[in-house]
């Protein structure tokens, strides 16, 4: 029966072997069709396993990766309370896209290579989800990195594209470094990497010893999750086609990070300082990529900032401990945002490629149904009550309040205000792109809108508005499904949870408001220097580039220019030259006459003679 | 009765020394191989006296390969003067300063 | 015939088999058809009898075979080889990647065939020789004897700047051999006046009592003679050129089995024969090889050469290796072992496939490639997939013994062993820079460009299954080699002072 | 070998060898060598050498020194060359004449340890096994050497432009 579990990976492994190997042979729509059921089959399968993930869950254990003495890393995935919705999640919302994807690749030429990497990626990704040890965590970690970078570049012929993959994959690796240096430590300390082993072991660590290695992991989540100060990569990412920013940058590779420090909270909460920082750091993201979106004039980059304002609070969350809110938020995010996505890339080819929203509007006239999965999809991430959104923010936000102490009330502050901005940002999107008049001419050719791309909506959107059912406040299904392995939220006063969810529905509604005030006529007026600051991040990425790219470049140069060229190979030169010069020399010596060199002979003999009376002689 | 070692070596030393001379001090080529003949025998006679002294045939087994070398010497040397007679028409050794590698 | 399985001279037969190729495609040089098809053969044959040495394997620390006579007996010189885990598993990847070098010079119109061949099997001789022999005089034989049909294939059939980089490949390794056969000589008269007998051989040796201060310096001769080999960092700067300039075979062997002479050396004649030296030289070993794993990653990344670029790449692979190996923790070791193996098939593919677009795009530069996902596509993505082994990607060959490399370094020391981890993000800037010069962007030009032929595709297709297994199961090599290694920690944990 | 003997062929040895090196006339001096060194052949004959006297004799005396004078002969008519100036050997042939003397003086000053050089007669079937069982490789190396020698001497001595040259 536990073999049934490694289907969940496998499957979508087997789709991307099949369409490499079919390859071009294949019918044209062959590839798209393959992935997707790939993925359905999985999917159903995870939702089929799901009441067995009850309590201790099921394990599967295929074969012994890697080992070694006092080291073994199995090819183990384990299914638990924490993994079974993750799984369902990352596979159902992988089957959507997939579908989704199916008619938007339609007629790109690379559709096989586009199937293949993207199947491969739901495998990586479900490695993550269900992996029961750090090291074949790492697989995936490390494969769902490789498939953005390929898939971010995948329209490759721009070099932009291309250079936004390798940005990607490069960041993120900084960040792989961190875990990878966690999961030695962790081995090293605790001789295993097996992660049920290593959270019941983490009460044994050391404070100094748990702080460092909640900080490595921090660190790790941060280059896959894009936060602070790791989070350059995800704007450019937008490159990518739009299934692969809906999937990979949006539901699920960014969200790996959150999923991490919830799997490993319980190590986690052994250092209270390194899971203060996690909380800070969640917090402080959300705000400053909320603030970035703010100004921001693509529409994918408007939904990419946001997606990192939202992993921030799931880090938030998972810092003050909350693995349920964390998890829920994740979950639903993954939802909402998968859509806002796919109606984006139903946007941009409604206005023929246009990304920029100062250029578009009056599209609900057009495209009515659109409009209404918008609004949805937007409702839930602006908060507004009742969504799914609503609640799963709602419960980080209580389960911060609920954890005391000056600090946690200082980030509620900063989370609370971020939700006011992700109002004003979400109902900025939806005035300019849909309301008010077109700023553009249509386009003269626009793309179809295959029926493949427009149902995968729908399901979402459902499961976005009421996702808040699976973990209503005070006890919900999910802080229940939970119970095994994490704490459940301490009971928080009703009076407390109505004032918190009255304040949070007055920001929806201050942000509405607010929005509506500014945004209803025409776009934005010529832009300020604090809207350009906040539009190109805050120049992280000059910083970057100053701080750490250009002086590389030049180490680099100075290695091949100087030491190896000049230094070592030059000194060799000199010492070659020495000795030529002192041949040069001596040859000066030979001057070819043979009585010269008899005359040389004798004196050595002579010379010779005395050495050897000198050494004889004993008066 | 019999001759001592030592005055077997003193005979070679002065063959050799003869030798020597004549190779150093003379300008033509013929009597410089002459000397580098002489200086060998000298350095034979020794052997063969060291073979005597020691009882041991391996100072006149060394002697043999001497004579081998000295022969192969003179069979270059004597070419190498017909040559320099072809080129330069003197066995005189001061016309050779063009001796470089 | 039958054949006695246990008098039979099964390494005398793969030490001299290739020597039978190298004569035969001597002989066949005029008809080079014949003389390719001969090479391929011969070194298939070798492959096959290689392989049925696996049967040996025990999976124990002993030797499996030894063969022993008298060579020069007036100075105890024997001609004895050996084979345990640890060679047989090497003794593989050089019958290996024969075949690999072999087919991938198959294609190009070579002049002078015959004599190619012959110098790419002397040296493949060499090279076993190397792997198998237990007496040092024959084991210095063996290491002077590979480096001279190197020479000869880089100086010959090199790129343009061969002549330099062939000398200099020379006197490089020269230089560290003679220093080894002065140490070497030194120590068999100490051991000679000690116990009366004249002796080269290893295990013999292995007892020698040394004064302190000579067994260090000759340790130091040894150690430098096979550093040079491995490279390390400050001794490296052969190594781009030569890997640049020898032809595709030559760069592939170079890669994939000169190094690796390097640290099997290390390994199964420095080590063992000085442990005390070779104990307190391990911190400062540790320390060159982390500074050889960012440097080569640093000059790797400056490159414009793609040739270049991977041969300085394998500076930092190298680098790893020996970081890894001086932790002398079990981990550590068989990752050092497992590493040499994986950058063997990944760094020879990679050679095999720059050979591939050389040919296709007439370059080697950045300034020039480009663009090639969208006109060869499969060749694309072999090229990809071995990059992405090269870079430490999980699940292929080079992760699982970089992993183990780390394991041990970290369990040795912590902080060496987070710096090494550190190397990843410089291993991922000089791949990405390689791809991003080779495969993306707009192509060049327009004009066709044959993908893979179906000898391409079989030259680089086991290449990349093998990278896949031993990423998936590096186990069943483990199992091979794990018994040899166990031996040096306890010896050099004992020898230290 | 009695010690009037060996004096007396010593010091025809080394009179012939003086007059030899100081002669103009190069046939003269081959022919002074000869004597020096039949006289040379005598004492080895004297110190147990039988074989290696009769070798002496047959390949100094006989071979080489023939081999001199063919080319001596072939040579001619030698170039008449300058006299020497003799008074410009003066200086060294008196430095090497006092070291000579001393090394003499020397040895017969200071009394040996009489370990005379008794009768040893080495017969030539043992030098020939000595050579051949126990010298085998010094044997086959000179007679490498001659080898080369003889393509030296053929490639040195050819004529230029010879028809008989191959190209």
């Amino acid at each position: 029966m536990d073999w049934v579990l490694a289907l969940i990976p496998l499957l979508p492994l087997l789709g991307s072997l099949a369409i490499v190997l079919g390859g071009r042979r294949l019918p044209a729509a062959a590839p798209g069709i393959i992935a997707t059921v790939s993925v359905a089959a999985s999917a159903a399968v995870a939702l089929l396993l799901l009441p067995h993930a009850a309590g201790e869950g099921i394990r599967s254990r295929l074969f012994v990766w890697l080992s070694s003495e006092g080291f073994a890393a199995p090819f183990g995935l384990v299914l638990d309370p924490l993994s079974a919705p993750m799984a369902a999640m990352v596979t159902v919302v992988s089957a959507l896209i997939h579908l989704y994807a199916a008619g938007y690749m339609r007629e790109d030429p690379g559709r096989v290579r586009f199937f293949a990497l993207f199947n491969l990626f739901v495998f990586a990704m479900l490695i993550i989800v269900l992996a029961d040890n750090l090291a074949l965590l790492f697989l995936g970690w490390e494969g769902v990195g490789f498939c953005s970078y390929a898939l971010i570049g995948f329209w490759f012929r721009e070099p932009k594209n291309a250079a936004a993959g390798q940005k990607a994959f490069l960041v993120t690796r900084v960040g792989d470094v961190f875990l990878l240096v966690a999961v030695l430590w962790l081995l090293s300390r605790l001789g295993t990497t097996d992660i049920v082993a290593i959270n019941a072991a983490a009460p044994s660590l050391p404070a100094a010893g748990a702080t460092a290695v909640g900080v490595l992991l921090l660190l790790g989540a941060a280059g896959k999750s894009a936060q602070l100060p790791l989070m350059t990569w995800l704007p450019d990412a937008m490159a990518g086609p739009t299934p692969v920013s809906a999937l990979i940058h949006a539901a699920t590779m960014v969200t790996a990070g959150a999923y991490l420090l919830c799997r490993l909270n319980p190590l986690l909460s052994q250092s209270p300082a390194a899971a203060a920082a996690v909380a800070a750091v969640g917090a402080l993201t959300a705000l400053y990529a909320a603030l970035c979106a703010l100004f921001q004039r693509e529409i994918k980059r408007v939904l990419a900032y946001s997606t990192m304002s939202q992993v921030g609070y799931m880090l938030l969350a998972a810092g003050a401990g909350a693995v349920g809110a964390s998890l829920f938020h994740l979950i639903v995010h993954a939802f909402f945002k998968a859509l806002l996505f796919m109606a984006a890339g139903v946007i941009i080819h409604r206005f023929g490629g246009e990304n920029d929203i100062t250029r578009m509007g009056g599209l609900r006239r057009e495209q009515r149904a659109l409009f209404y999965l918008f609004v949805a999809g937007a409702l839930c991430l602006a908060g507004a009550p009742l969504t799914g959104g609503f609640f799963s923010k709602d419960a980080i936000l209580l389960s911060v309040l609920e954890r005391g102490g000056g600090f946690y009330r200082l980030l509620f502050g900063v989370a609370i205000a971020t939700a006011l901005i992700t109002a004003v940002y979400t109902f900025r999107l939806l005035y300019l792109v849909f309301l008010g008049e077109r700023r553009s001419p249509p386009p003269a050719h626009p793309h179809a809108i295959g029926r493949s791309m427009m149902v995968p909506l729908w399901p979402l959107a459902a499961l976005g508005l009421l996702g808040g059912l699976g973990n209503l406040p005070g006890g919900g299904w999910l802080d229940g499904w939970l119970a095994p392995v994490a704490q459940p939220p301490p009971p928080a006063s009703h009076a407390a949870e109505w004032a918190l969810a009255a304040a949070a529905a007055l920001m929806v509604l201050a942000g509405w408001a607010l929005a509506h005030r500014r945004y209803r006529g025409a776009a934005a007026a010529a832009e300020t220097g604090l809207a350009r600051a906040f539009r190109l991040g805050l120049f992280a990425d000059e910083v970057v580039r100053a701080a750490l790219v250009r002086p590389f470049h030049a180490l680099a140069r100075f290695s091949r220019d100087w030491v190896d060229d000049r230094i070592i190979d030059g000194g060799l030169r000199g010492a070659a030259r020495g000795f030529g010069g002192i041949g040069a020399w001596l040859s000066r010596l030979a001057n070819g006459s043979l009585l010269r060199y008899r005359t040389a002979l004798g004196l050595g003999l002579l010379g010779l003679l005395a050495f050897a009376v000198a050494v004889v002689w004993r008066p | 009765m019999s001759v001592p070692l030592e005055h077997v070596l003193l005979l070679s030393v002065a063959i050799f020394a003869i030798g020597l001379a004549c190779a150093l001090f003379r300008r033509k080529f013929l009597f410089i191989l002459l000397g580098v003949e002489i200086m060998l025998n000298a350095a034979g006679l020794a052997l063969v006296a060291g073979s005597a002294v020691w009882r041991n045939p391996e100072g006149q087994v060394f002697w043999m390969l001497l004579a081998a070398i000295a022969a192969a010497e003179v069979a270059v040397g004597l070419s190498l003067l017909i040559h320099l007679h072809r080129r330069r028409h003197s066995g005189d050794v001061d016309e050779l300063r063009s001796l470089r590698g | 015939m039958a054949l006695d399985e246990s008098t039979f001279p099964w390494l005398s037969l793969v030490l001299f088999l290739p020597l039978i190729g190298a004569a035969g495609s001597a002989l066949l040089s005029r008809w080079p058809s014949a003389c390719r098809a001969f090479a391929l053969t011969a070194a298939l044959v070798e492959l096959g009898v290689v392989a049925g040495l696996f049967g040996f394997s025990r999976g124990d620390g002993g030797w499996l075979r030894m063969e022993d006579f008298d060579w020069i007996p007036a100075l105890g010189i024997r001609y004895t080889l050996g084979l345990d885990g640890l060679s047989l598993v090497l003794v593989g990847l050089a019958a290996f990647l024969q075949v690999v070098a072999v087919l991938a010079s198959l294609g190009r119109e070579k002049s002078r065939a015959g004599l190619f061949y012959a110098l790419l099997f002397a040296m493949e001789s060499g090279i076993l020789g190397v792997f198998l022999a237990l007496d040092l005089a024959l084991f210095y034989f063996f290491w002077e004897v590979m480096l001279i049909p190197m020479f000869f294939l880089i100086g010959v059939w090199g790129h343009e700047r061969r002549r330099q980089a062939a000398i200099k490949f020379f006197l490089f390794t020269l230089i560290g051999s003679l220093l080894m056969l002065f140490s070497l000589v030194a120590l068999v008269i100490v051991h000679a006046k000690a116990t009366g007998q004249y002796t080269f051989s290893l295990l013999l040796l292995r007892g020698t009592e040394l004064p302190d201060g000579l067994s260090h310096a000759l340790y130091l001769a040894f150690l430098l003679a096979f550093i040079i080999k491995v490279p390390l960092a400050p001794l490296h700067t052969w190594l781009p050129d030569a890997h640049t300039e020898a032809p595709t075979a030559g760069s592939v062997i170079l890669a994939g089995l000169l190094l690796k002479t390097g640290v099997y050396g290390l390994l199964r004649i420095a080590m063992p024969l000085f442990p005390g030296p070779a104990a307190a030289s391990l911190p400062w070993l540790a320390a060159l090889g982390l500074v050889g794993l960012f440097y080569g990653a640093g000059l790797a990344f400056a490159q414009r050469d793609i040739k270049r670029l991977v041969a300085c790449s394998s500076v930092a692979h190298m680098g790893l290796l020996v970081v890894g190996l001086c932790s002398l923790d079990p981990a550590g070791l068989e990752g050092a072992v497992l590493q040499a193996v994986n950058h063997g098939i990944t760094t020879g593919a990679l050679f095999v496939m720059i050979g591939m677009i050389d040919a296709r795009a007439g370059s080697r530069d950045f300034e020039r490639l480009g663009g090639l996902w969208g006109r060869v596509p499969r060749l694309a993505a072999f090229f990809l997939f071995f990059n992405l082994a090269s870079m430490g990607v999980p699940g292929l060959n080079n992760f699982a013994g970089e992993l183990l490399l780390l394991i041990g370094a970290f369990r040795q020391n912590p902080l060496v062993g987070a710096a090494a981890v550190g190397g990843m993000v410089f291993a991922a800037a000089y791949t990405l820079r390689l791809l991003q010069g080779v495969l993306w962007g707009p192509p060049r030009d327009e004009a066709p460009m044959p993908d893979l032929t179906a000898r391409e595709t079989l030259v680089l297709l086991p290449l990349a299954l093998l990278a896949l297994i031993l990423g998936i199961q590096p186990g069943w090599l483990q199992e091979i080699f794990r018994g040899s290694l166990a031996a040096l920690p306890l010896l050099l944990s004992g020898g230290a002072p | 070998m009695h010690p009037v003997a060996f004096w007396i062929f010593a010091v025809t040895t080394l009179a012939a060898l003086l007059l030899c090196v100081t002669r103009q006339n190069a046939v003269h001096a081959v022919l002074y060598l000869l004597g020096a060194l039949l006289a040379v052949a005598a004492i080895l004959f004297g110190l147990g050498a039988p074989l290696i006297a009769a070798w002496q004799v047959l390949v100094y005396a006989g071979a080489i020194l023939v081999l001199f004078l063919f080319v001596i002969m072939t040579l001619a008519p030698v170039a008449p060359s300058q006299p020497r100036r003799m008074r410009a050997l003066l200086g060294p042939g008196a430095i090497g004449a006092g070291i000579l003397a001393g090394m003499v003086a020397l040895v017969l000053l200071e009394p040996s340890d009489e370990r005379g050089l008794t009768d040893y007669l080495l017969p030539p079937a043992e030098l020939g096994r000595a050579l051949f069982a126990d010298a085998w490789i010094g044997v086959e190396a000179v007679s490498f050497l001659l080898l080369i020698a003889v393509v030296g001497a053929y490639w040195l001595g050819r004529r230029e432009g010879d028809p008989e040259e191959p190209r």
